[in-house]
């Protein structure tokens, strides 16, 4: 349903400046980290601190990939999801050891610490970053072109939704479900259930990484900042808001987190008084305490509710 | 008739090419977050130079796309590209931090937009992958610390501890001084990125003995260490030099702590000249502090981009425009500046000391000149020649 | 005598200071309704759960079919054959009642590592679950989300759930506690279904219920086993009354871990 | 070198004594109502502007720092009666988000009300001088007064949990929640006080800092993170737990920061050694607390039994 909704708005685009397809281009690569986020976070019950690391794995491989004049895309992701399943793999084996707050802590620890190592990655930039160039297929799309970028970026969150989807309903996602809902249960029916645990971990991790791959590309530009413990709670807010434990609600949660983001300045500005955009994240706070006050579930079930009403 | 008409005729085909287009100019920088206060400087210094050109770029109708960065390059990238596809603005400017600066560079300059470094600047952009839409009108990062580093070898001071928080910049930095000075180093500490309790830190610095240290810490980092080095009872006794560490945003906080520290930069409030001096007692009035070097970059990228434009008589042709820009001999608080083939500015280098005014309030005044039209060591490699 | 299935030597654990199982010793025949009573706080629970798996014994041993199961994993030993029914409801309460059985038949039916065919659909996990409800008696629910069934049809779910796994071995805890003496009548019919067919391990509060269908029942108290007889037995042993009549109620108190 | 360890061992227990007194709100609040509250932060730094402000008015060190305890305690209540109250029956994820959420109203309510440069809070001359705790080093008055404050207060937070009727309450509301309120206890009454106990202490440490470091917005979120670190590394819920690890880490952050630069200069090469060292350092406490979850997944010393 959204996903048609996003379509005509596209072809509205083509009044509009090319600055809304690259917007909607970075709102679409950070629903596809939320995505992941939630496949963890809604369906595994993991709620990860640090998954913004994988943005940034995903980031750098690309980033370092170009530096090295490698631009080749068939090269690029695939490692890309290689070295994110790695350090999926070892965050998760020593993570899944603990559950609840702890798990959330040690999430956050892992990322810190990948953000540190990239600070004082000397050959990298470090804190600065360095410039990443688009990948290239062997001329078959030209990333360069908004359009081009657009639709390959819109083909990656469909492929990745419907990958999601089936996830979700196959066996796999059943168990992965049951683990959230009752963790000590499902060991009793005989369920291993740290090492479908650790499965999802690694999935979602290198879903993320695809992300990050793609962050890349569209900033042409990779820094340590991609992975800021921030970046991590901006995920959790988006998957939240949008409504965890479903398939768009991330999507929705991304589109509207960053869309005020972008607009709540220039309303504030034009609605208070000149200058009250600089505080906008004053009025972003209480925004997010109400919503968690009134509207649990998110945005996802609030829609839901309405169109119940309604309809 | 004739003759009336003439005159006006003449005036309106002048002007006309004038008032044609519109300049605009997109300013994106910090304005939230803890770094906010810089990018208010910025900002500030940045409205008062559009009041002495009267809103005016080049005697154009003009407009200028605030946006606030949030000092994360992600954001930045998207601001910046909604400067320049959505607004379509000629010049995108106001940018603090090098990370966001790397981060917008070549999406801008690849679309034909001036990108005008107000602050940070770079090696990555100075040198091999420099571009002839981008323009610098503050520094290299390299050459302040050059100059600190100059500055210590002249006066044959020895055994110097050198410190700087542990990101890129802060090796530039080190490395920076280590190119002039040639004596002893006692000690060299790298510390985390956004630390602030460096008594851990000092107290090693006091038992290496040092005969004088170097720090690099801006912003908030650089606050806490020189408070804490008074604290520690070293102020005085061992003497202090730092980079971008005092400032106009730093001494009112540090008040007293930081008076008698030295330091090197390009400006500073009581640098003689008509414009500067305009500058500061203007901002001064209008805002009621003393303003940064900040602020003066900020001021000077106005008069910047109006200079350039009446010289080029507009905005159409953007080769014009560039050669324009090139000539430099803008009014700037640092006298008349040129450019090197990069497009960074040939500067002076100042050695300055924290002070307190008579007045009560805490600037810096210049003791010393170390560098005299230098330009940056990345120039020789930037490919352009015009 | 039949067959011992289950089987544990001198097993003990404490929590802190707390003595919970001390030197348990005790045996499980084939085929038995093995009821395990006691007051609060006697140890039961964590009985159960060392014998399911989810707690380790700190010392004694745990045999299974004659087999050493005393550090084999829990989800291991469910494939062994021995399943567990929770003390506090412990069914998904998201999922709908079918999907809960059918996510127990999916637990040894191989493993679950399949990614993509929808496990809604495969007729290899909906079957059994669905003959399992419908011995339950719960096929008039099966989609209504486990959530908003009543108490009862939700230990009875739980029961269908440890079914569904076919073990050899039930360890029940406390399948009647907080049900109305209608859906008590039902539980016992519903176990007693089971007699001949499974072996089980019963803790129960309900004294009617154990005497009802108790083979055999041991008498836990601070950890220790004081009486293992037939119910008429026990009925009458002294040292039982005693310990029901006499102090027992002091500590119940103790939170059971 | 043995003068210089003595030396950075009063320097990681002072930074450790500090992380202390911001650990010690959380880590009950945290214990007994089960909330994650990452606003704890903002609270240090409500108490720096506080002090600062007040110890400007009043034209007193002590008298602010006194003005300004029973603000920052009465500024804990309102957020736990307004804001906090009803989220105690939320899961952790809904705690995380509103109290984010109060982060970002409070960094810019600080602004709005302080403007957003940096504050500087002097300290009088009576303690801004050193002491000699060894033959000489000398070591900054302040400091040690710091340790002495922490240390009085982890005393009296170990008075109250341990002799009180209140901390009785804790307790047992720590290990299970029912049996508090089984106990018949105004469980509000108990949380509202705990929580601005808390947020007292996370004060305290704020208005120990502003001498010491800027005050400035949102600088209490590094802390906030540190202060997660120490709790979980304690064991939620633990006092003791907290204070320990609070040490532990203060000692292993500052010690590595400056001696495994030196450590490692001495074992490869020097430029080599720049780029690992510091990278190494600022990851110790993270890699510290993965490898104490690793072997003990609920810290080193859990507080609630189940």
């Amino acid at each position: 349903m959204i996903l048609l909704a996003l379509i005509p708005i596209l072809i509205q685009f083509l009044e509009m400046p090319v600055f809304y397809t690259e917007m909607f281009c970075r709102i679409m690569i950070l629903a596809l980290a939320a995505m992941s986020l939630d496949l963890i976070l809604g369906f595994g019950g993991m709620v990860s601190f640090g998954h913004a690391v994988y943005l940034g794995i995903g980031a750098y491989t690309v980033g370092i990939f170009s530096y090295y004049g490698i631009d080749n895309g068939f090269i690029q992701f695939p490692v890309t999801l290689l070295v994110c399943a790695a350090f999926a793999l070892v965050i998760g084996m020593m993570s899944l050891r603990t559950s609840g707050v702890y798990f959330i802590m040690i999430t956050l620890a892992f990322a810190q610490m990948v953000y540190f190592l990239g600070i004082s990655l000397e050959e990298f930039g470090g804190d600065d970053g360095m410039p990443a160039y688009r990948s290239t297929f062997g001329g078959l799309i030209d990333l360069y072109d908004p359009l081009s970028f657009y639709y390959f970026v819109f083909a990656m969150l469909l492929a990745v939704l419907y990958l999601c989807h089936r996830i979700i309903h196959s066996r796999f996602g059943m168990v992965l479900q049951g683990c959230k809902s009752n963790e000590a249960r499902m060991q009793a029916l005989g369920f291993p259930t740290y090492r479908y645990k650790l499965a999802a971990f690694i999935i979602s991790g290198m879903i993320c990484g695809i992300a990050g791959a793609l962050f890349a590309n569209w900033n042409e530009f990779v820094s340590p900042a991609a992975m800021h413990w921030t970046r991590s709670g901006d995920l959790l807010i988006m998957v939240i808001l949008g409504g965890m434990g479903t398939l768009f609600g991330p999507v929705l949660g991304t589109v509207l987190f960053l869309l005020l983001e972008e607009y709540l300045p220039e309303w504030m500005d034009a609605l208070l008084f000149p200058g009250a955009g600089e505080h906008w994240m004053g009025v972003l706070g209480p925004l997010l305490i109400l919503l968690v006050l009134f509207a649990r579930g998110g945005v996802h079930s609030l829609l839901g509710r309405l169109s119940l009403r309604h309809g | 008739m004739k003759k009336i008409i003439a005159p006006i005729l003449a005036l309106t085909m002048l002007a006309s090419p004038l008032y044609a287009e519109k300049v605009k100019v997109g300013f994106m920088t910090t304005l939230s977050g803890p770094a906010g206060i810089i990018g208010k400087q910025m900002k500030d210094a940045f409205q008062l130079g559009l009041d002495h050109i009267g809103n005016a770029f080049g005697g154009m109708e003009s407009s200028v796309i605030y946006g606030d960065d949030q000092r994360k390059p992600d954001v930045a990238k998207q601001l910046a590209d909604k400067m320049v596809k959505k607004h379509q603005v000629h010049f995108v400017t106001g940018i603090i931090w090098s990370n966001l600066l790397v981060a917008v560079h070549g999406p801008v300059t690849r679309s034909n937009t001036f990108l005008i470094s107000s602050n940070a600047g770079p090696s990555t952009v100075a040198g091999r992958r420099c571009s002839n839409n981008f323009f610098s009108v503050s520094w290299q990062n390299d050459q302040t610390p050059e100059a600190m580093g100059k500055y210590l070898q002249d006066n044959g001071i020895k055994n110097v501890y050198l410190m700087a928080p542990n990101y890129q910049a802060g090796k530039d930095m080190l490395a920076g001084v280590e190119r002039y000075y040639q004596g002893s180093v006692s000690g060299k500490v790298f510390t985390k990125l956004g630390q602030k309790d460096f008594q851990a830190e000092i107290s090693t610095l006091r038992a290496s003995n040092p005969g004088a240290v170097f720090v690099f810490q801006p912003g908030g980092m650089g606050i806490n260490f020189v408070k804490q080095y008074k604290q520690a009872g070293l102020m005085g006794s061992v003497p202090l030099y730092t980079a971008f560490t005092v400032d106009a945003v730093s001494l009112p906080a540090l008040k007293d702590s930081a008076v008698g520290v030295l330091g090197t930069q390009t400006w500073s409030p009581d640098l003689d000249n008509p414009v500067n001096k305009r500058f500061v007692r203007d901002f001064r009035k209008k805002y009621g502090y003393i303003p940064s070097f900040y602020a003066a970059q900020s001021y000077d990228l106005v008069r910047f981009i109006d200079h350039s434009i009446r010289v080029a008589g507009g905005i159409s042709d953007r080769d014009a425009l560039r050669d324009a820009m090139r000539l430099g001999g803008y009014p700037s608080t640092r006298g008349n500046l040129k450019f090197n083939n990069n497009h960074f500015p040939i500067q002076n280098f100042y050695l300055r000391e924290a002070v307190k005014d008579s007045d009560g309030s805490y600037t810096t005044k210049i003791i010393d000149t170390v560098f005299t039209d230098y330009g940056d060591n990345y120039a020789k490699d930037c490919g352009m020649k015009w | 005598m039949a067959e011992v299935l289950l089987k544990t030597e001198e097993l003990t654990k404490s929590f802190g200071g707390l003595v919970a199982i001390q030197e348990l010793s005790m045996e499980v025949e084939a085929g038995e309704i093995h009821a395990v009573i006691g007051p609060n706080g006697a140890g039961k629970t964590t009985l159960i759960a060392q014998l399911s798996g989810s707690l380790k014994p700190d010392s004694g041993r745990i045999l299974f079919e004659n087999r050493d199961i005393t550090h084999v994993p829990e989800y291991r030993r469910s494939a062994l054959g021995l399943a567990r029914s929770f003390q506090i409801t412990s069914v998904l309460k998201n999922f709908s009642a079918l999907d809960n059985v059918a996510l127990a038949v999916q637990a040894h039916a191989g493993h679950s590592f399949r990614f993509w065919s929808k496990a809604r659909k495969a007729q290899e996990l909906r079957e059994p679950a669905l003959e399992i409800l419908e011995k339950i008696g719960l096929t008039d629910r099966m989609d209504m989300p486990a959530s908003s069934l009543s108490h009862g049809e939700q230990r009875q779910l739980e029961l269908a759930m440890a079914l569904a796994t076919r073990p050899k071995l039930l360890l029940l805890d406390e399948p009647m506690a907080g049900m109305g003496v209608e859906e008590s009548q039902k539980m016992v019919e519903l176990l007693q279904d089971l007699k001949g067919t499974h072996t089980l391990v019963l803790i129960e509060h309900d004294m009617d219920a154990v005497f009802a269908l108790a083979d055999r029942i041991t008498v836990l108290v601070y950890g220790e086993s004081i009486a293992c007889d037939t119910p008429e037995n026990i009925r009458s042993n002294p040292e039982v009354r005693k310990a029901y009549l006499g102090d027992g109620e002091a500590i119940t108190e103790i939170e059971e871990v | 070198m043995g003068l210089l360890l003595i030396e950075q061992a009063f320097n990681g227990l002072q930074f450790g004594v500090m992380l202390f007194l911001i650990a010690a709100g959380l880590t009950l609040v945290f214990g007994i109502m089960d909330l994650v509250n990452l606003s704890h932060g903002s609270l240090v730094m409500v108490g720096a502007y506080l002090a600062t402000t007040l110890i400007e008015w009043t034209g007193s060190f002590i008298l602010g720092i006194l003005l300004a305890l029973p603000s920052t305690f009465l500024v804990g209540v309102v957020v736990e009666i307004v804001v906090l109250r009803t989220l105690y029956e939320r899961d952790h994820l809904d705690q995380v988000l509103a109290t984010f959420g109060l982060i970002l109203f409070f960094n810019e309510l600080i602004r709005i009300v302080w403007g957003p440069a940096s504050l500087y809070s002097g300290l009088p001359e009576s303690i801004s001088g050193h002491v000699e705790i060894l033959p000489g080093v000398p070591y900054p008055a302040f400091r040690l007064l710091i340790i002495l404050v922490g240390l009085l207060v982890a005393l009296l937070i170990y008075f109250i949990v341990a002799r009180t009727k209140l901390g009785m309450l804790i307790r047992a509301g720590a290990s299970n929640r029912e049996m508090a309120g089984a106990l018949g206890v105004n469980i509000r009454m108990l949380f509202t006080l705990v929580f601005g106990l808390g947020a007292s202490f996370a004060g305290l440490a704020g208005m120990m800092l502003g001498p010491l470091t800027s005050v400035e917005p949102g600088m209490g979120e590094p802390l906030l993170i540190l202060a997660f670190v120490v709790i979980i590394i304690g064991g939620i819920g633990s006092i003791r737990g907290a204070f320990i690890a609070a040490v532990i880490v203060g000692l292993v952050d500052t010690l590595g920061r400056v001696f495994l630069p030196m450590l490692l200069r001495s074992l490869v090469a020097e430029s080599t050694a720049d780029t690992v060292g510091p990278a190494l350092a600022s990851m110790l406490i993270y890699i510290l607390m993965a490898g104490i979850l690793v072997f003990r997944p609920r810290g080193l010393f859990p507080a609630r039994t189940g």
